[in-house]
């Protein structure tokens, strides 16, 4: 055939009309649809058995009852578990994410050795063996040396069998320095020793107050147990339970309040001390509490005869409403109103720990607020502040200790706590960087870091790793990578917190004792080991007592053997609760007249002369003439662990956009500064500065500048690291003077447009 | 509309939310994160890319220092019955991908069939609904917290809440082994309404008298967004604040919230 | 070289200089085909668009074209149905006007859309409530209406036309035009409307929402009309451009003062409806949703009430006002300006009921959401421009368009 | 789209509207079938000078 134009032209639309009218095409199109809807990089979630495992979180310092839903061996979701005491079928966000955490690209998935430089994140995977036979050998060498005091040990907390493993090895080993990470709670601790004479921490029976009076404590923004914390918060919009709210900004806190009190930063104290005023001017306090069971309310003779002024006079002298107006800015109408509510309630509270907690403050502040709950009696009584006995359920044999452990032991403690300057302190970790660096040779030789995140955590964060520098051997026991992990010579990585047992003495602020069960919700994912276990090898490398000091051949064994009794309950609830029944007032106190101390021994002269003035900040006000105040919001956790990809997802743009921290001012700061809302600038105070954009809020006290905490995290996932600025860089401690607790609740600062 | 199933009452699911309860934590979303694999990009910071089929508003009274107040409002689709189903969005979507059971007043989104046009965003005034405007990516290890009663949806469609229907499916299942053909209160619970620590969030059916949500809902101080517009929402807030129920809805200078007669 | 192919009796310019042309034009073409595929392979992560913005330049620039090539079924309306013979001279570039703006809504659909691979899905599970689907069908099925119309052009190319199954073909189909010309404006009028009726049925956006007759809001109505009535200039624009470009007058003053009036009237009715419209809206239809007029205008960056005046009074009643007149009408310039002003009024009045309908915050806590196209949009919204551009420098070169351009134009 | 697919329904909206798209695509499907025969027709009858150059037509 001859193929000419025409029949070129006939046979090409020939073809497609063929094409068109034959199934080709359709089953084509049909393909390509279905393929859309099954594209192979899509994840498809394999199905399989569905079962629910009861654990513990320890994300977050509330310790939050879970329940994990699983998939065969997959663990796909995390939600409360009903019936566990203060969380109850609820968890924070930190712990509902966990999860991610123990699927996430930044857990541990081996020993790891320092390669680069200290902090560049450079390291080689090793194995065990030789992990442990290197910490193995630097702690026996030290030892040999009589330098056993150099050994430090950094926890989170105190309580626990995990922690009390690492504070029995330094023990055992011949040094004092175990230490934990500043909280509210120290502050707690010291009032309740010089107050009542007690090792105790503290309890709120929340759910049975009904009027809560808090000095700047983020209720509902991570203080004690948020899931409890909220829930108590609900209790009180049903029963109508007033709450009010302290503090220079609109926290979340002061928004649910039923009564946002704006105040000076800093003032609390002497705020507490004029609603004190008020209740003893107008006779409102508890007579019989403060007549039988108190003391040094009116006059007293100190030890050498002399008469003192008792609490009564020295308030009713020094702190009436209109001056405590003057320093506070809170109308003295409003401070009698509200003192003569509080002292009227029946079960009234006063609250401190500013945010949700993550540094003290100053002793005067728990000494006034601590005061007014005496006050009103409401001390270890329904609706009260309960003094709860230390957990006592860790019941070991006290160790047999070597000269050297005993030398050793006997030294004072590089931070200063429980020497004759900070008696009451058991741990001032944050004065630890000043002692290092202030020193020649490092104090603390080899560092053992286990839960906590000091290069984070502690305030001044430059100066922290400027003494990181200096220590020779850090040894971290991180399950995930954190800012103190990347400053060690070797990481042992503990399992996650899904895939470990644990006791976790919690939740934090509950009125009643209660130990919960964390457990393995999978088996460990990587070449991890339990931290127990890793120190109780550590002992038996080091040979001799110390191996006899932890005679258990492994952690879970320690565990069975301490809870005894309870480990079946455990296993079975998840938790259990020690007996406890408050003593009564007349038993209560411990302090030599078995009263309640309304001025306490050491303070006395130091009040008396000094007076309480707000705390000074850091600074020069001509160069800085703002002042920044951290803040604790509850989407951002600030502990040890930061965020989990959910919950960095839901940070609101206005703290966070892209990379950039927005810092909050009034309008007025704003205005002065020449700032807009979103625009660049740069927060310096006199620790460093920062590049934040500018959020310009009305519920902020003009003059000051508000940071949110918990941002700025130098390692982790893509999904949290580099957001932001840690605020703590910014900040440093300001040392109380006679608790030595850090009581800087912020620090001069200046904002400028970048 | 799908008709109601034979034997069972159509039910109206839907949800009270005490925004005096409400602190705005968070839990919610993250409970609604992981309950319906949502995924996460290394930025979320851009709110208009940041897929929260809850999500947490922020209110304020704009007034200044010190008398400045906010407020947190928990925003999950609101289930529009519009006028007889005519939900705004169901009734644009042009392949019928979203419909509203008259069986369980829930708007469904099917999102295999769903091809990306978005109509329905532009027709939603409370931005209940979601685009994937990225494929969803896990990194390596994560995709085993997927979970398997909820399919991850592929790149270029739309999503929303869904009131979790799948633990409505699975609660019906239930219920049908268990020889009951109806589905209790308790058994029926969204993963925010479980996770809310304040408590804030409460579920169930609007037609059941015997249901909490029944009741509150009737509080004189409920009121829903947006109802001027007819959308007719199950999603009730109650709040004691009034500046808080009048930013709910719109209103003219002289007017009054609770005294607008509105549709439906 | 390719004086073969060129219709006898006009003039063209050399081959080169048409190869140029189409190579310059023809590197837009590519830029806005290399941002297509990114879309398309990249997912729309390559826009701009969010959230809040799901409909944006791109539903935008198909509203726009759409109304626009509105010319091609309104001037075979006139033509076929009311008898208006002048018509005929200018009636084939509209259709390729037509044509071109109709693919071109078609492919940016197919490239706005999140799984283009199941676009079909609008067809195969069809919701008859959604104005979205009638004007996925109309469209499409318009489309395949002046493919109809534009075939037989094709196929009077001078070389094609010698095949006889193409000149009987295209005969014929000249031969029934009419009738494909009606279902084109039935399908036109109801695709028009549906477009309207996309934001006008929107009840949750009060900004957008109208009321109207039983399924129909108003917008409905008057995206139909004010298409019908700005089509016909956009037409007289292009042809205004192509004559500047090729040197030569193309179609007769008559013609065009014919359509110019007829859009210049339909310009006008539209735009008296269109006032009563905003009237019953801004008094009626939004106070009784919570809304002052003045709410969709202030508080934001960009949308004042000069947009208003922008479409209303220099995009609709000054156009209405100089084409009506028949001394302002006949002046070039003056119909020029005429023309442009309302080329841009309805571009303005679709661009309003798009972009502007997405920022308006609805809920009283949100806010005015903002948004600028990334150059990925941009790209693909030129990329019809330039391929209708290709395709009417094509047309022209190849086809007789325009059957007065030997006429006016004499060769020697 | 066509009647007996799944999710089909009859109802009013249904009917106009498909009634309203079968009739307009009957009536393309239809024209351009019968020109497509006629100049078929017309090509085998070899008529094809028959009508000149078709100016008219324009």
């Amino acid at each position: 055939m001859k193929i000419d134009r025409r029949s070129f032209l006939s046979l090409g639309l020939g073809v497609a009309a063929g094409s068109v009218l034959s199934p080709l095409p359709w089953k084509l199109t049909d393909d390509l649809s279905i393929w859309t809807q099954t594209w192979p990089w899509t994840p498809v979630p394999k199905d399989g058995a569905v079962h629910y495992v009861h654990s513990v979180s320890t994300l977050c310092s509330g310790g939050c009852g879970i329940q994990v839903r699983k998939v065969d061996d997959r663990a796909i979701k995390i939600e409360g578990m009903e019936g566990y005491p203060g969380s109850d079928g609820k968890a924070c966000n930190q712990c509902l994410a966990g999860i991610q955490k123990l699927y996430g690209p930044d857990h541990i998935q081996t020993p790891l050795k320092r390669v680069g430089n200290r902090g560049e994140g450079r390291f080689a995977p090793i194995s065990w063996d030789e992990a442990m036979s290197m910490v193995a050998e630097q702690l026996k060498k030290l030892r040999t040396e009589g330098k056993s005091q150099t050994l430090g040990c950094v926890v989170e907390r105190e309580y626990g069998t995990i922690p009390q493993l690492f504070k029995r090895f330094a023990k055992v080993y011949g040094s004092p320095n175990f230490m934990t990470m500043p909280s509210y709670l120290d502050g707690y601790e010291q009032i309740f020793k010089i107050m009542q004479g007690e090792e105790a921490i503290p309890g709120f029976d929340l759910e049975n107050a009904d009027y809560i009076l808090s000095f700047g404590s983020g209720l509902v923004e991570g203080w004690g147990s948020a899931p409890r914390m909220f829930q108590a918060n609900s209790l009180w919009k049903e029963k109508g339970v007033p709450v009010v709210q302290f503090e220079p900004r609109l926290s979340n806190t002061a928004a649910k309040a039923t009564q946002w009190v704006p105040i000076n930063p800093g003032a609390e104290a002497i705020l507490a001390l004029g609603l004190a005023h008020v209740i003893i001017k107008e006779n409102l306090f508890h007579y019989d509490f403060v007549n039988r069971y108190s003391a040094r309310f009116e006059a007293w003779e100190d030890g050498q005869g002399t008469e003192q002024k008792g609490f009564k006079d020295r308030v009713l002298d020094r702190y009436d409403p209109r001056y405590v107006s003057r320093v506070t800015g809170v109308p003295s109408s409003q401070i009698e109103k509200i003192a003569r509510e509080f002292a009227k309630a029946e079960s009234p509270i006063a609250l401190c720990g500013r945010g949700a907690g993550h540094t003290p403050g100053a002793i005067f502040e728990f000494h006034a607020v601590h005061a007014l709950n005496g006050l009103v009696g409401n001390i270890n009584r329904k609706g009260g502040v309960w003094a709860l006995p230390k957990p006592d359920y860790i019941a070991w044999p006290e160790p047999a200790l070597d000269e050297v452990a005993k030398k050793g032991g006997d030294t004072p403690r590089v931070d200063g706590a429980g020497t004759e300057t900070y008696p009451a302190a058991s741990s001032l970790t944050h004065r630890l960087p000043a002692m290092i660096n202030d020193a020649e040779e490092s104090p603390i030789q080899v560092l053992l870091v286990h839960g906590a995140n000091p290069c984070y955590c502690l305030p001044d964060t430059e100066t922290v790793r400027a003494a990181f520098e200096k220590i020779p051997c850090i040894v971290s026991f991180a399950s995930h990578m954190d800012e103190t992990a990347l400053m060690a010579d070797l990481i042992l990585p503990d399992h996650g917190h899904l895939e470990k047992y644990q006791d976790v003495p919690a939740p934090e602020g509950l009125s009643v004792p209660v130990i919960g069960l964390a457990r393995p919700v999978v088996a460990p994912l990587y070449d991890t080991r339990h931290v127990g276990d890793t120190v109780i090898q550590l002992a038996k490398a080091m040979g001799g007592g110390m191996a006899d000091s932890f005679p258990w051949k492994n952690y879970e064994e320690c565990l069975r053997k301490t809870l005894g009794q309870h480990w079946k309950t455990m296993e079975e609830k998840g938790w259990f609760s020690p007996d406890f029944s408050g003593p009564d007032w007349n038993e209560a106190f411990e302090t030599p007249t078995r009263n309640f101390v309304f001025i306490p021994e050491r303070y006395g002269k130091d009040t008396e002369e000094a007076g309480v003035s707000p705390i000074e900040v850091e600074g020069d006000p001509i160069t800085f003439p703002m002042v920044m105040i951290p803040f604790d919001h509850v989407r951002i956790a600030a502990g040890p662990v930061g965020n989990a990809p959910f919950v960095m997802k839901t940070i609101e743009d206005t703290l966070l956009r892209d990379k950039d921290i927005f810092v909050q001012v009034h309008p007025k700061t704003a205005g002065k500064a020449g700032l807009e809302e979103g625009v660049l600038a740069v927060l310096s105070t006199p620790k460093g500065s920062a590049k934040v954009r500018v959020h310009v809020y009305d519920g902020i006290q003009p003059g000051l500048v508000a940071v949110p905490r918990g941002l700025g995290r130098g390692s982790g996932d893509e999904f949290m690291a580099d957001k932001g600025v840690n605020v703590n860089r910014l900040i440093g401690p300001v040392e109380d003077p006679v608790s030595g607790l850090n009581a800087a609740w912020g620090i001069r600062a200046n904002l400028t447009i970048a | 509309m799908k008709k109601a199933a034979d034997h069972t009452k159509p039910k109206r699911y839907g949800m009270v939310i005490d925004l005096d309860k409400c602190t705005g934590c968070g839990a919610c979303m993250v409970a609604c994160f992981a309950e319906n694999n949502i995924p996460f990009k290394k930025d979320e910071s851009e709110k208009l890319l940041s897929i929260t089929w809850m999500r947490v508003y922020k209110l304020s009274n704009k007034k200044k220092y010190p008398d400045t107040d906010i407020c947190y409002l928990p925003r999950p689709c609101m289930h529009c019955e519009g006028h007889e189903g005519h939900s705004p969005c169901v009734s644009v979507c042009p392949a019928t991908v979203t419909d509203y059971s008259t069986e369980t007043g829930i708007v469904s989104q099917i999102y295999t069939r769903c091809f990306g046009c978005r109509y329905c965003m532009a027709a939603c005034p409370y931005h209940a609904r979601y685009f994937n405007w990225w494929d969803p990516v896990w990194p390596k290890g994560m995709e085993k917290m997927l979970s398997p009663d909820v399919s991850v949806r592929m790149r270029g469609v739309v999503e929303k809440c869904s009131f979790c229907y799948h633990r409505y499916q699975r609660a019906k299942d239930k219920a049908y082994v268990e020889g009951r053909t109806d589905v209790e209160e308790e058994e029926y619970q969204t993963a925010c309404t479980q996770a809310c620590p304040a408590r804030a969030i409460t579920f169930g059916d609007l037609n059941n008298p015997k249901h909490k949500v029944y009741e509150l809902k009737q509080d004189p101080h409920a009121f829903r967004l947006l109802e001027r517009l007819g959308t007719n929402p199950k999603v009730y807030y109650v709040s004691s604040r009034e500046w808080v129920r009048k930013s709910g809805d719109n209103y003219l200078k002289h007017e009054e919230p609770g005294h607008i007669a509105t549709k439906h | 070289m390719d004086s073969a192919l060129i219709p006898k009796g006009v003039q063209r310019c050399s081959l080169g200089k048409f190869t140029l042309l189409i190579a310059v034009v023809g590197a837009v073409l590519l830029w806005g085909v290399y941002a297509m595929l990114l879309c398309w392979i990249k997912g729309l992560n390559q826009t701009n668009m969010n959230d809040y913005y799901g409909f944006a330049l791109w539903i935008w620039a198909d509203l726009a074209v759409i109304a626009l090539g509105g010319g091609a079924f309104f001037t075979g309306f006139l033509k076929y149905i009311v008898g208006k013979d002048e018509l005929k001279n200018i009636i084939n570039y509209a259709v390729l006007i037509g044509f071109i703006c109709y693919s071109s809504a078609l492919l940016i659909l197919a490239i706005d859309i999140g799984q283009p691979l199941r676009g079909w899905f609008i067809f195969w599970h069809a919701n008859v409530h959604s104005m979205l689907t009638e004007v996925a069908f109309c469209l499409s099925c318009y489309f395949a209406v002046l493919t109809i119309e534009y075939i037989p052009l094709i196929l009077e190319n001078r070389q094609l036309n010698k095949v006889p199954f193409f000149h009987h073909l295209a005969h014929n189909m000249h031969g029934i035009m009419a009738v494909f010309a009606a279902t084109g404006a039935f399908l036109s009028f109801f695709h028009q409307g549906s477009l309207g009726g996309v934001s006008g049925v929107l009840f949750g956006r009060p900004f957008g929402y109208r009321e109207g007759v039983f399924v129909w809001p108003w917008t409905f109505f008057l995206f139909t009309w004010s298409a019908a009535a700005y089509g016909p200039s956009f037409t007289l624009m292009c042809t205004k451009i192509l004559e500047k470009a090729s040197g030569k007058q193309l179609v007769k003053d008559n013609v065009v003062d014919l359509l110019a009036k007829i859009s210049g009237w339909m310009i006008l009715t539209y735009i008296i409806a269109k006032i009563a419209d905003t009237l019953y809206w801004a008094l009626v239809t939004a106070p009784a949703r919570g809304h002052t007029l003045m709410d969709f205008y202030s508080n934001n960056p960009v949308y004042g009430i000069w947009i208003l005046v922008l479409e209303i009074v220099l995009g609709g009643i000054i156009p209405a006002i100089i084409l009506v007149v028949p001394g302002t009408r006949r002046n070039g310039y003056l119909r020029m300006t005429a023309i442009i002003l309302g080329v841009i009024g309805v571009s303005v009045n679709r661009w309003v009921m798009v972009l502007q309908v997405m920022a308006v915050p609805v809920m009283p806590f949100d806010f005015w959401a903002m948004y600028y196209p990334s150059w990925q949009e941009v790209a693909t919204t030129i990329l019809p421009v330039a391929y209708g551009i290709i395709l009417i420098a094509l047309s022209y070169r190849y086809l007789p368009i325009f059957p007065q351009e030997p006429e006016l134009n004499p060769v020697d | 789209m066509f009647p007996g697919f799944f999710e089909w329904i009859w109802d009013g909206g249904h009917m106009l509207f498909m009634g309203g798209l079968w009739y307009a695509l009957g009536i393309i499907g239809l024209g351009l079938t019968y020109c497509i025969f006629k100049a078929a027709i017309e090509t085998a009858q070899g008529d094809g000078e028959g009508h000149g150059h078709g100016d008219e037509h324009h």
